[in-house]
């Protein structure tokens, strides 16, 4: 056991911890709080496994953007799910089951597909390391090769333009709004 | 650390994210928990990347797609919370029915 | 050889359900609240239609082809469409599709004639009755299954919504009622095409190339009941004519003309352009089954409109009675049936479209149907009581109207036939003129006749528009039962092809 | 003195059909409604002219020694391709014998019945369209009689139907009148579908309809080789295709038990009862039976129906006529009778001895004048007495004397005495059927003739003698000239056909296929026998309704049972009507609406129902999908597992 298996242990551990965290408690800020810290460590994650540009991406965006977003809205609509009662124990137990026999279902996969744990032929990690930087992935974003992903990266941010409009419609105040908050 | 660790360690975290989805009522705890499954994936294409491909930039290029979509689809999915929130609309998924065959 | 392209004679074939749609794109742009103006370009572009067709039969003794052509039809153009399915743009006409397309656009004149008061809606209705239009044009000279099926289900979509927005009384049963129970014969009829392009083993929906195919026994022996009996729905085959005495009599007015007088021929149409055209050897086997059908319907719905009391489902019975007689005719598999069928399809057309138009009118100013509520309307509107009669009369089958002349074919056709069967149906058939004399005389003598009743006092007869789509129709009845040569002359020549395939 | 073949008038016959036609159209058109009266003098006018090319066409057409049946002219109509190698149905005019009777008979009637419906509707709101519809009678009569083939014969047959229901609907506001009309024309109806089966039948077997072909003795043959074979039964298509043919007569002609038409059918006004209901169109059954006599000579069923239905509906006719009040019901159940006469004469006729046939043409003939102008004559008393009640006229003769005298006549020569035309005509047809070897349709015969004359004597005494009871009623009875004229006019023929013609029709109007005829010895007991019943029947009447009659209700229940008319008429409305209206409408309509629709109706609720099971997976509650997904996923978990 060397030094990177105990700090991919002690991340992972941290992983699943604040999912658990993040899907229990009732709180919803407090959910999304522990979403954010789970998904730190996912950073983490990614840069033990050499993949610092997502490491990045991962922090920047997802957590500085999106998590921060829900926690916005979270405040926007102010009443922060106290309105919301609890599921029907039934229910819980049923969603517990339910993710225990998927949780199953996906290691019984894994396990019928252990062939793939064969040693493959390892890069050297200044190779991955390259990989996971930002030039390589740069170059491999914006090649017109056929390897390249600039088409699909030109579509993605269409689609997050157009994500952007939709979202600005769909939440706008419609004119002559009356007021805020449910009934 | 090896493949299978990280690929189990994503199959517990979706499994977590699948119970916070069948468990919670709250909107928001059900988008929370998509945003878990939506990690979990991005774990996997990183171990995969890491352990196994030819072409490890590829995994980092997908991870960032799916970052991407994910905040188009959470910018969407916020506003339609928060037009549902204006129109006076609970956030409870279990009495949002309206769209019912 | 037929051409590839859109020559001149195949775009005035298309300018026929061309210029419905073009008048859709005209009257969606005019503004709502100008009735009139949409009034007056529906009326123009019926009668300009008119024209066409008129010009279109007018041309036909010099375009028509040889006799024993490959292909029977004049101005005929195949162009391309898909390759995979193999779909043509395939349209022509011959006599057939000639006579239905007039009867289409002499109905499409009167229909907005009839409907110069619609005021409420009027663009949508306009609009959708141009849908109609344009289906039925399509579907008559189409000659590619796949574009004859796609027009054909065009026409269905307005239906419902004529019905069910603008109808009277159960209009929303009606319409779903109506449209369920075609769509159910369209999906019939789409197995039966789909079946036809496989087994023919040409994957083509080319009628004529399809033609040409003896298909096996045991594919007719089940494709053939699909077809006619999807089609045959569409026919108000018994017992699956219900749906058209609710459908046609819940319609507003010119919706029921149409539905009635040209909507259902492309069932009896279909019929024969397909099930029995393509499927000689289904029809001989399956024959004596529908001939049976149709005797029903024809003594059936004459009884059933004995007891009728609102005049929309008498009339609506009676048309199940008369368009039994189509499939009777089809049903003889000879030249005089096949004729006399065709001739029934137009003359019931006309017919039917007139006492719609009749009891429309006499509805939008008693505000009742019921003949029991009613009386003594020659003295109040002599002009719509002498159509009436006259329409009675022909529905009836007196000689010199046009239900004569069909008759006279249908019955001898059926008769010569052989076998018994075919010959106790006949008399059966026959005998049904006397019910069909009692309740059409019966309902004239209660609606027209007797002392007039004061509270029709004031009632103003036909206006100008009302009087001239009456006329229209009747001078349509009357042409065809006094000189009925200018019918069959027309759809003679188209008629033989078939039965030389009939009796292949 | 013309040669057929050349002769202008035969030559333009067809305007015997287009100048009443004309007169329709432009009455029907433009005139009636606008200019009645200018409508009543095109109407006369167009018909006078008719009349005049038909007397033209018999004049030229009896200029032959032999006149033979000749087709004036014809053009298509219809063809019927790959139909018996090809049919052509044309409309013509086939000239024979009894069609230039008939044709001058209804022109020249025709003619005055115009002229005396312009009196007799004066002032009627309908005048005008009366004036359109009677010429169309008269057009689509024409029609009938000309027709050379069966199928124009069953298109005209089908035309003065019509214009028999518009005529006797005349006053459509009367409910007695549109019901009368509605029943002749569904009875009529009736047996015309029977008709056109044996048209049908007679087209497909023969190949033709033409009457020529119809009638030649190879068609008869041919007919007579195929059996019919019907649940074991078989009869010959002769015998089944004459009897089918025979029934359209026996609906227009009114015979037992389809007679219950005519009588209502006096509701019209009396001019169309005159030319309609007694003159020509009840006629044309007679005609019919006439025009196919050979075929039916040969098939034997028809003429045997003739025979017994004739005679039967004769004497069942008088009877009633006896007892009737209503002065145009006596006049229709006469006529019914007479009707009788003439077919039980076709009856007993066969084409080797035809005086049965002849003496029904000449009765046809003769009939037609008197019995016109009796309906006539009834009309001018109607004007005058303002009833139609027998009993509410009397002691008219001296108010109405051309009519007093034309009456007079019409009794008479109804009641055959000679020298008056029914005495000849009624006396060929008993003798006809004494020498055809019917003793017992002679004695029918002649008991008929003592009853009619018994009720024609009653007719003439109730109106015109004793005291008047019409209670003032009539005291401004007067005789209009264009109703007296046509009356006067009518009474020449009436009273002059019977000697002037009877040696002609002996001899020249032969069924089709015979240009001489052989008459058998007249017995010439028989004249005497008939007048002496005629006789014995008036001197009868006389005693009962002479001087001091007092009219009282009929008690005698026998009486009473005939003045009910035998209650057909009341079988025939509750047969007609349970037959048609509960037996088999009624439940075909509650099949309809329960069984096909109910049906349509349970398989739309079972698919709503099963909508309605499957709603609850589409509730929209999301997490229900999540759990339903996950659900499958497992299963195909476990189904993988299980297929390994």
């Amino acid at each position: 056991m060397n030094i990177t298996d105990v700090l991919f242990y002690a991340d992972a551990a941290l992983i699943l911890g604040s999912a658990v965290l993040a899907v229990s408690l009732r709180h919803v800020l407090h959910a999304a709080l522990a979403l954010m810290m789970a998904l730190f460590s996912t950073a983490g994650l990614f840069l033990l496994l050499h993949a610092e540009f997502a490491a990045l991406v991962q922090v920047l965006v997802y957590i500085g953007g999106v998590v921060i977003f829900i926690v916005y809205t979270i405040l926007l609509t102010a009443h922060l799910g106290e309105e919301v009662p609890r599921s029907h124990p039934a229910k819980q137990l049923g969603a517990l089951a339910g993710a225990l026999l998927f949780c199953a279902l996906l290691l019984a996969v894994l396990w019928a597909g252990r062939a793939w744990e064969v040693p493959a032929a390892h890069a050297a990690d200044a190779a991955l390391a390259q990989a996971g930087g930002v030039k390589g992935i740069g170059r491999r974003l914006l090649s017109a090769a056929p390897d390249g992903f600039l088409v699909p990266f030109e579509i993605v941010s269409l689609l997050l333009l157009a994500a952007l409009v939709g979202a600005i419609s769909i939440a706008r105040k419609p004119a002559g709004d009356p007021g805020e908050g449910p009934k | 650390m090896n493949l299978t660790a990280c690929l189990v360690l994503a199959a517990l975290v979706f499994a977590c994210g699948v119970f916070g989805m069948l468990r919670n009522r709250h909107i928001i705890n059900i988008l929370i928990s998509i945003e878990l499954m939506l990690n979990a994936v991005m774990i996997n294409f990183i171990a995969f990347a890491h352990f196994r491909a030819a072409d490890p930039t590829a995994g980092s290029v997908f991870v960032i797609f799916i970052i991407a979509l994910t905040s188009a689809e959470m910018a969407v999915a916020l506003a339609v919370v928060i037009a549902l929130y204006r129109q006076r609309h609970p956030l409870d998924v279990e009495r949002m029915k309206r769209l019912h065959g | 050889m037929i051409p590839t392209t859109l020559t001149p004679g195949a775009l005035l074939l298309s300018l026929t359900w061309g210029i419905p749609t073009l008048t859709i794109v005209a009257l969606a742009l005019l503004p709502a609240a100008r009735t009139r103006l949409i009034r007056w370009v529906s009326l123009g572009s019926a009668l300009l239609n008119l024209a066409l067709v008129a010009g279109l039969i007018a041309a036909w003794p010099a375009h028509r082809p040889p006799l024993g052509a490959e292909v029977p039809l004049a101005f005929a153009a195949r162009i391309p469409w898909f390759d995979q399915p193999h779909i043509t743009y395939f349209v022509g006409v011959d006599g057939i599709s000639l006579l239905m397309m007039l009867l289409a656009a002499l109905i499409a004149v009167c229909g907005v004639l009839v409907s110069w008061r619609v005021e409420a809606r009027a663009k949508e209705f306009f609009i959708y009755m141009q849908v109609l239009l344009a289906g039925v044009f399509g579907c008559f000279i189409s000659f590619d299954l796949f574009t004859f099926f796609l027009f054909n289900e065009v026409t269905l979509i307005p239906t419902y919504l004529l019905i069910g927005i603008f109808g009277t009384g159960r209009k929303e049963y009606c319409a779903m009622k109506l449209n369920l129970m075609l769509f159910a014969g369209s999906a019939l009829v789409l197995v039966g095409l789909l079946g036809l392009y496989y087994a023919s083993g040409l994957h083509t929906f080319d009628l004529y190339a399809l033609a040409k195919v003896r298909f096996p026994a045991d594919f007719q022996h089940w494709a053939f009941p699909a077809l006619f009996l999807g089609f045959g729905v569409l026919g108000a085959l018994f017992p699956f004519h219900t749906w058209s005495p609710d459908g046609h009599s819940s319609a507003p007015t010119a919706i029921s003309m149409f539905l009635a007088g040209v909507h259902m021929k492309l069932g009896g149409y279909g019929c024969l352009r397909v099930a029995m055209f393509l499927l000689p050897e289904g029809a001989r086997e399956w024959m004596n089954v529908f001939l049976v059908l149709a005797t029903i319907n024809i003594i059936y719905g004459a009884f059933i409109a004995v007891k009728q009391t609102d005049l929309k489902y008498i009339n609506a019975y009676s048309s199940v009675s008369h368009c039994g007689l189509v499939l009777f005719g089809y049903a003889a598999l000879n030249f005089l049936g096949v004729r006399g069928a065709v001739l029934q399809m137009f003359s019931h057309g006309l017919l039917t479209a007139l006492i719609f138009a009749v009891i429309g009118m006499i509805y939008s100013r008693t505000h009742t149907r019921q003949i029991g509520e009613l009386g003594g309307l020659m003295t109040r509107l002599p002009f719509i009581g002498v159509a009436f009669t006259l329409a009675a009369l022909a529905g009836l089958g007196l000689p010199g109207l046009s239900g004569f002349v069909a008759e006279l074919n249908v019955f001898l056709g059926a008769f010569a036939r052989t076998p018994v069967l075919n010959k106790v149906c006949t008399v059966i058939a026959i005998l049904s003129i006397v019910v069909t004399a009692v309740y059409l005389l019966r309902t004239i003598n209660k609606v027209l006749h007797g002392p007039a009743q004061a509270k029709d006092e004031g009632l103003k007869d036909a206006d100008l528009a009302e009087r001239a789509a009456i006329v229209i129709l009747l001078a349509g009845v009357i042409v065809m039962g006094v000189w009925p040569r200018a019918v069959t002359a027309l759809i003679d020549g188209s008629i033989e092809p078939i039965v030389e395939q009939l009796a292949r | 003195m013309a040669d057929p073949a050349t002769s202008w008038a035969i030559a333009h016959s067809w305007l015997t059909l287009a100048l009443p036609l004309a007169a329709f159209l432009v009455n029907g058109l433009a005139l009636g409604r606008r200019a009645p009266r200018a409508a009543a003098a095109v109407a006369v006018l167009a018909n006078f002219a008719a009349a005049v090319v038909a007397l033209l066409v018999a004049r030229d057409y009896f200029a032959a020694a032999h006149p033979a049946p000749l087709l004036a002219w014809s053009f298509p109509w219809l063809e019927l391709p790959h139909f018996a190698g090809g049919l052509m149905l044309g409309i013509g005019c086939w000239l024979d014998p009894i069609a230039v009777m008939m044709l001058v008979l209804i022109t020249v009637i025709s003619t005055l019945v115009h002229l005396y419906a312009a009196g007799y509707l004066r002032g009627d709101p309908g005048f005008g369209r009366f004036f359109a519809l009677l010429p169309f009678f008269a057009f689509a009569m024409t029609g009938l009689v000309i027709a050379p083939d069966l199928v124009q014969l069953y298109i005209f047959w089908e035309l003065v139907g019509l214009a028999s229901y518009l005529l006797i609907g005349f006053w459509y506001t009367k409910p007695a009148a549109v019901e009368a009309s509605k029943k002749a024309f569904i009875i009529t109806r009736f047996a015309d579908a029977f008709f056109l089966i044996g048209i049908v039948l007679v087209a497909t077997a023969l190949g033709t309809v033409q009457f020529a072909a119809v009638n030649a003795p190879a068609a008869g043959a041919a007919l007579a080789a195929s059996p019919v074979v019907f649940g074991g039964h078989s009869c010959s298509l002769l015998a089944l295709a004459a009897v089918l043919l025979f029934a359209g007569a026996w609906g227009k002609s009114a015979m037992f038990p389809l007679h219950v038409w005519l009588p209502d059918a006096m509701e019209g006004p009396t001019p169309v009862s005159s030319i309609i209901h007694s003159a020509t169109m009840v006629v044309a059954g007679v005609y019919l039976t006439a025009r196919l006599f050979p075929l039916f000579a040969a098939a034997g069923s028809a003429l045997f129906l003739a025979e017994t239905l004739g005679a039967f509906t004769a004497l069942f006719a008088a009877v009633m006529a006896c007892v009737q009040t209503d002065i145009k019901r006596v006049l229709a159940y006469s006529t019914l009778s007479q009707l009788g006469f003439m077919m039980f004469a076709l009856g007993v006729a066969d084409p080797a001895a035809p005086a049965g046939y002849t003496a029904s043409m000449f009765h046809v003939f003769t009939h037609a004048f008197f019995k016109s102008m009796l309906f006539l004559c009834a009309g001018i008393l109607i004007h005058a007495a303002h009833t139609n009640d027998l009993l509410g006229m009397g002691g008219l003769r001296r108010k109405l004397p051309v009519t007093h005298a034309a009456t007079l006549i019409g009794c008479l020569a109804l009641a055959g005495i000679w020298p008056l035309s029914g005495f000849f005509s009624k006396d060929a047809i008993l003798a006809s059927a004494w020498t055809a070897g019917r003793p017992w349709i002679f004695a029918v015969g002649l008991a008929t003739s003592l009853l009619t004359a018994f009720y024609m004597a009653r007719f003439y005494l109730l109106a015109f003698h004793g005291a008047s009871r019409a209670a003032g009623r009539d005291a401004h009875a007067h005789e209009d000239l264009l109703m007296a004229l046509p009356v006067a006019l009518l009474a020449v023929p009436s009273a002059a056909a019977g000697w002037f013609a009877e040696k002609y029709f002996a001899q020249h109007m032969l069924p089709p296929g015979l240009h001489t005829a052989e008459h058998a010895a007249h017995a010439p007991w028989v004249p005497w026998l008939a007048l002496g019943a005629a006789v014995a029947g008036i001197l009868y009447a006389a005693w009962r309704y002479g001087r001091g009659f007092i009219p009282s209700a009929p008690k005698n229940p026998a009486v009473r049972l005939a003045w009910n008319r035998f209650y057909v008429d009341e079988l025939w409305q509750v047969f007609a009507h349970w037959l048609m209206f509960t037996l088999v409408a009624a439940p075909a309509k509650w099949f309809d609406s329960v069984v096909i629709d109910g049906s349509l109706d349970a398989s739309a609720w079972v698919m709503q129902k099963l909508g309605a099971a499957q709603r609850a997976w589409q509730n929209g509650l999301v997490q229900r999908y999540l759990a339903a997904m996950l659900v499958g996923l497992l299963a195909l978990w476990l189904l993988g597992g299980l297929a390994k």
